[in-house]
């Protein structure tokens, strides 16, 4: 319909992002007007989205561009989250060193750096695993290269939970199951002072989640403008390139090692610094947050999303990341205060994610915005399908 | 090493090769030294308890590789991880504790010939139902997507792996569900756990029945086929769907007689016992996924690094880090045989 | 000009094959646009054109690779564009396809076994199995070696003779002179004259138009999915615009 | 050699007649099976060499390790007075040398202007950061190579209305054409050619005889060629070597050749070049 309107190229893709932005930003300054529904997403709710939406726009530079299926992203996450827990919590007691962070006592135990600084360490951290994933993995293609993967997915959640007693030495890096908790305010506490007309009440609950919300924005703002920036860059082509053909790539001068190393690197640095932030909202680094789980929801959601379209994936992660918070359940009451049944929807939650991802990819296998380069090697293949007779359903 | 004759010509880039490969064979030198140091103390401190580790570890490896076959089997001919594989092996173990010890009520009291019919009913039944559920799954999610780019099946795969753990957990509750002893534990004077033998002995005519079927048959010729280049066994009149669902009944049937054995050995399971496919999977990688005698090969591996890493009791670092080593290992194997251990070396593309 | 003078066709044969108005498509791309081809018992038969004219994807739809939009394809008087493709072997196509497609990691021994599949019949097949190897002296000295490793004129023979050993009636050869030697190419077209002799309709797509014609009976030139000449073998080699795109002479 | 070498034809590196390109004893084997077996080979500087024989002789495997897609068992390969054998793939493309494939292998959903844009990659600087930031230095050096695609894509013979076309939609002549355009990319002064006429008609080899001088005279290039349509082999190059069974039998000038009794009983038959090459008539 749009295409038909004499409206020039820019204009048309203008339209929708003059929509959505305004309606995504001013979120926390007008859901309470929605109503009351729990299907409304919380504040809460919105901050896991655009943690989420950070991560799989992330995943989707080594799952989307690449073409290198990461089993494993919840490391990544994993590091993040630590980070953070070292380096603004009480966890290591025999320093005390407090550097830029908001509402911490200047002599208080354990090391305290500001959030705002630790957020790009964090990234980076993350981004170096991804190199050390990578390194070894390099000569590896395909599904061994997703085995690899799905192993240190594996193998770091398992190192944090046993990490209170490093191998027996008594070293206490990690704080085993219990994890590291609480973590340091964000410090959002510091606007007060240069936000006057702020009120006293804006760092208590749900209005300190306006604020998480904000800056969670802020970082999918990030995330998604270097995601792009790198698709249409000469290392976003070498990606698409080995994609494609990883020898034909190599053949043009695609030094091939490399390039899958910064894919590995930067998909990662975004997860860390999300990792990082959803450590800081949720208070702790809890080993039990690092299952595989998340690394195969996160893989669902660059997928349903439209994988190497990064709209599409941010689409796939919020609906997605909405539904596995909040939406599952709140659908569930819904019908079940309508209906007058009882069904207990938490308890079907994981096979009811299973039949949307199975349904999705019978129906839309191709995403719910796919990019045109996938759009075009799914077109070959529906055609030759139908073509090979092959019988649906 | 071929660089040998070039020293002269580019010293530091020929040499460095030299010094690398030199250093990683001493490196995997030290490694297994260390390995077999650490086996030998722990033998000499307690062989009995060496000797039924060993036993573990083979039961270990017996179940994984039942396991491990079915990913190898669906991966050699189509070229896909099938995440719902642990899940299908995880229905096998439920349906055998609905036979045996709910319908049959078996639980080690019986006399020797009821319990050896009552097992092999639940085995044949579990055997039956993931026979047809697997490859129902195909036809269902799969086949649809035969031609679609790799990753939509594989995250379908998923999917139903997140169904049919959640579905296992609706019909037989969260918790652990399970049967008695129905396995004798001792034999005679031996102190060897007899179950894990008997799980031992009823693996191999199993593997053997599955190289028969896959060499010798027809419908084996038509998998090697359809395997190597599903267009032209399409073109020598191979029904290529037929196929297919025939090696999902396989890989079903063999996680279905895995999931009685399963447990049998263990004796409880549970809803998620599907992640266990994960360390099967990874036993297939191990021995070069696509490769039958691999599949086995790497789950004796496997199934013997847990048992050691679980049971010895000098330096075994325990439980909570079998995934790690396991994960390490296969890693460490990867670097240096990117094919698995028996796998074939990446075909010429060029 | 080594190939022998065409034979003559023969007054009324009986239409082996008939492709009529047949509509196929190649992804989004319309590759065979309403083909009308028709093959009698006991001719060699060419489709000649350039590439993407639309030809391999007309022996895919013959045999029920790639299935036809519209249009019917009648095989000893039975319709086939729906059957599937193990049904069409069984009725009496064989195909060895362009690139060969040998099952590389099967000895030549196996390959021919699995031209062989639907049929039960030991003794034939190891009577077939002979006849190939009296074809094709080479295959003989290298049937337990793995097809992969077979040098491209040893492989085009194994492809060949895996399509003889489901006994058809019609065999549809692509491109059987891709990449073989000069020496070979020669070798091979004897060997198919040889099989058309025994009995065999052979249907044929070469990209060297010259010797194709040169022991066709008749040729069917296509050009991006439609006909647009069609006569007998000799008389395409003798056309001006035949010569001038197809042989390259001018 | 300078990145920024583009604009004019290649000078070459050397004077006309030095060899660009030599393999000394240069050895593969896969397993037991011996590929290719101690091939002493020259090709000169700014030359035309064919490389011919039947399949499977070894031709492609010797082009793969020329490029780098695999490691010489034994012997060396000297490009440019410098041992190439066993570097990576990039580092040769980088050195200068260009590759197409026997069976096309372009970036299928990738544009035409964006695969030759990935054969420049090793021409081209712009790193992560200067591309998140999109550095003046970037903005330039990615205008100034649009520019450059765009330009080989005419110079191959492409119209423009395939340059945002996805090579995967591009007719089969037209992705060939693609194939050299995006070799190209890379400034290569030694281009690889494997089986470049594979599936052309006469007309279409003809042209791309044509179209391999004029590389050559146009840009400098010395282009070795894998190729089995004698006249295209007897017409652009002016010296042949032939292989079999992983052995070189023979080298020479084209009249050589097709007189040489070993390549005639090995290779061409006794019809000679003139019965069997593809479409070749007496004309010739």
């Amino acid at each position: 319909m749009i295409d038909k309107l004499p409206i020039p190229r820019w204009a048309r893709r203008a339209i929708i992002p003059i929509i959505i932005v305004p309606l995504v930003v001013l979120y926390p300054e007008y859901y309470t007007s929605l109503g009351t529904s729990q299907l409304i997403p919380t504040l809460s709710t919105a901050v896991t989205m655009t943690v989420f939406v950070c991560m799989a726009v992330g995943l989707n530079m080594v799952v989307g561009y690449a073409g290198l299926l990461d089993l494993g992203y919840v490391a990544f996450y994993a590091i993040g989250s630590y980070v953070a827990g070292w380096f603004a919590s009480t966890q290591f007691a025999s320093h005390s060193i407090v550097f830029g962070a908001v509402g911490v006592q200047s002599h208080a135990i354990g090391i305290h750096i500001s959030i705002w600084l630790l957020l790009p360490v964090a990234a980076a951290m993350a981004a170096a695993a991804g190199v050390v994933i990578g390194l070894p993995t390099l000569r590896l293609r395909g599904d061994y290269l997703a085995l690899v993967t799905l192993g240190f997915g594996e193998i770091i959640p398992q190192v944090v939970r046993n990490g209170d007693n490093m191998f027996g030495t008594g070293f206490n890096l990690t704080n085993g199951v219990a994890g590291i908790t609480p973590i340091d305010p964000m410090g959002f506490r510091y606007l007060h002072g240069i936000l006057p007309f702020l009120p006293d009440n804006f760092l208590l609950t749900p209005n300190l989640d306006v604020w998480f919300y904000r800056v969670g924005l802020l970082l999918v703002a990030i995330t998604v403008f270097c995601s792009i920036r790198l698709r249409d860059s000469r290392l976003g082509r070498a990606w698409v390139a080995l994609r494609e053909d990883e020898i034909a790539a190599a053949a043009m001068g695609v030094p091939l090692m490399q390039v899958k190393t910064w894919a590995y690197a930067s998909g990662a640095f975004f997860g860390g610094a999300a990792g990082c932030f959803y450590g800081v909202y949720q208070g702790g680094a809890i080993p039990d947050n690092f299952k595989l789980y998340i690394s195969t929801l996160l893989l669902a959601m660059v997928i349903l999303g439209g994988m190497g379209n990064v709209w599409g994936v941010c689409l796939g992660a919020a609906v997605l990341s909405y539904l596995n918070q909040q939406g599952l359940g709140a659908i569930g009451n819904t019908i079940n205060s309508n209906f007058g049944t009882n069904i207990e929807i938490t308890k079907y939650e994981a096979g009811l994610f299973g039949l949307l991802i199975v349904l999705m990819m019978l129906f839309r296998p191709q995403g719910l915005i796919p990019s045109s380069r996938r759009k075009a090697e799914f077109d070959v293949v529906k055609e030759e399908h139908e073509a090979a007779g092959v019988v649906v359903g | 090493m071929a660089t040998d004759t070039h020293t002269a010509r580019r010293p530091v880039l020929a040499v460095l090769p030299r010094v690398t490969g030199l250093l990683n064979r001493a490196v995997t030198i030290a490694l297994l030294a260390l390995l077999v140091f650490w086996l030998a103390v722990n033998f000499v401190q307690g062989p009995g308890q060496f000797g039924s580790v060993l036993l573990i570890g083979f039961t270990n490896g017996a179940l994984y590789a039942l396991i491990a076959l079915g990913y190898t089997l669906v991966y050699g001919i189509i070229e896909l991880i099938n995440f719902a594989h642990g899940d299908v092996f995880m229905w096998g173990t439920m349906i055998t504790v609905s036979i045996a010890g709910t319908r049959l009520g078996l639980d080690g009291s019986q006399s020797g010939i009821v319990t050896f019919f009552g097992v092999l009913a639940a085995m044949v039944g579990a055997m039956v139902f993931c026979g047809i559920l697997n490859p129902t799954i195909e036809r269902v999610a799969l086949r649809r997507l035969r031609n679609a780019p790799r990753l939509a099946p594989l995250i379908t795969t998923l999917g139903i792996s997140y169904i049919l753990s959640n579905a296992a957990q609706f019909f037989y509750g969260p918790n652990y569900t399970g049967v008695g002893a129905i396995l004798p534990s001792n034999i005679l004077f031996l102190d060897w756990p007899a179950k894990s033998l008997i799980v031992i002995l009823a693996t191999i005519p199993l593997l053997l029945a599955l190289t028969y079927v896959v060499r010798r048959t027809r419908q084996g010729k038509a998998m090697r086929a359809v395997a190597q280049d599903m267009d032209a066994a399409r073109m020598m009149g191979v029904d290529v769907d037929r196929t297919i669902s025939f090696t999902f009944a396989l890989a079903g049937i063999l996680a279905g007689a895995g999931g009685t054995l399963y447990v049998l050995e263990i004796t409880t399971t549970r809803y998620d016992l599907g992640q266990i496919g994960l360390l099967a999977f990874t036993a297939a990688v191990l021995g070069g996924i696509g490769n039958l005698t691999g599949a086995t090969l790497g789950a004796l591996i496997i199934g013997l690094i847990q048992a050691f890493n679980e049971g010895l009791s000098w330096h075994a670092p325990g439980e909570q880090w079998t995934t790690s080593i396991v994960f390490s290992i296969l890693i460490l194997i990867l670097v240096f045989r990117p094919q698995g251990l028996l796998g074939q070396p990446e075909a010429d593309r060029a | 000009m080594s190939a022998e003078a065409p034979p003559a066709p023969t007054a009324n044969p009986p239409a082996l094959l008939e492709l009529d108005k047949v509509r196929t498509f190649y992804g989004r791309i319309e590759a065979v646009k309403g083909l009308s081809i028709t093959v009698n018992e006991g001719e060699i038969v060419t489709l000649i054109g350039a590439n993407g004219a639309g030809k391999s994807t007309t022996l895919r739809s013959i045999q029920g690779l790639t299935k036809p939009k519209a249009g019917t394809i009648r095989f000893a008087g039975k319709e086939i564009q729906n059957a599937p493709p193990h049904q069409i072997v069984q009725m009496g196509i064989a195909h060895s396809p362009e690139g060969r497609r040998l099952f590389p990691r099967m000895s030549v021994r196996e390959n021919l076994e699995m031209g062989a599949f639907n049929r039960s019949d030991r003794e034939g097949i190891e009577q077939d199995t002979e006849h190939v190897y009296s074809l094709f002296p080479r295959l003989s000295e290298r049937r337990g070696q793995q097809a992969g490793t077979l040098s491209g004129g040893e492989q085009q023979m194994c492809s060949i003779g895996r399509a003889l050993m489901s006994r058809p009636k019609l065999l549809l050869l692509d491109e059987p002179s891709m990449g073989l030697a000069p020496i070979l190419v020669d070798k091979i077209f004897e060997i198919i004259q040889e099989i058309n002799r025994e009995g065999t309709t052979i249907l044929l797509v070469e990209q060297n138009a010259l010797i194709a014609l040169g022991i066709a009976s008749r040729g069917y030139v296509l050009e991006t999915g439609r006909v647009t000449l069609s006569d007998r073998a000799e008389a395409l080699a003798t056309n001006d615009e035949v010569r001038k795109a197809y042989l390259g002479i001018s | 050699m300078s990145t920024e070498a583009a604009e004019a034809p290649h000078p070459g590196v050397g004077p006309k007649g030095a060899a660009i390109l030599e393999t000394r004893a240069a050895r593969k084997e896969f397993g037991g099976l011996v590929a290719c077996s101690d091939i002493d080979f020259v090709v000169p500087e700014r030359s035309i060499v064919s490389l011919i024989g039947p399949n499977g002789a070894g031709k492609t495997t010797f082009f793969n390790m020329l490029t780098g897609a695999y490691k010489p068992t034994a012997g060396e390969i000297l490009f440019a007075g410098r041992d190439v054998g066993g570097l990576p793939p990039h580092r040769i493309t980088k050195l200068g040398v260009g590759r197409t494939f026997q069976n096309i292998r372009l970036f299928q959903t990738m544009t035409s202007v964006e695969n030759v844009l990935v054969g420049m990659h090793c021409r081209l600087k712009g790193g992560l950061i200067r591309s998140i930031l999109r550095t003046p230095g970037v903005r330039r050096e990615e205008r100034d190579a649009l520019a450059r695609a765009r330009e080989l894509l005419r110079y191959c013979g492409l119209s423009e209305r395939v340059d945002d076309e996805y090579s995967m939609n591009l007719s089969y002549g037209d992705q060939r054409r693609l194939e050299v355009a995006r070799a190209l990319g890379s400034e290569p002064t030694l281009l690889l050619l494997d089986e470049p006429t594979a599936g052309m008609n006469p007309q279409e080899s003809a042209d791309f005889t044509r179209f391999v001088s004029q590389l050559r005279d146009e840009r400098g290039l010395t282009i070795l060629l894998i190729e089995h349509d004698m006249k295209v082999v007897m017409g652009v190059s002016e010296r042949i070597t032939v292989l079999d069974h992983g052995e070189k039998i023979a080298e020479g000038s084209p009249a050589e050749i097709q007189a040489n009794d070993r390549v005639i009983e090995a290779y061409l038959g006794s019809g000679a070049a003139g019965s069997a090459g593809a479409g070749s008539g007496a004309t010739a």
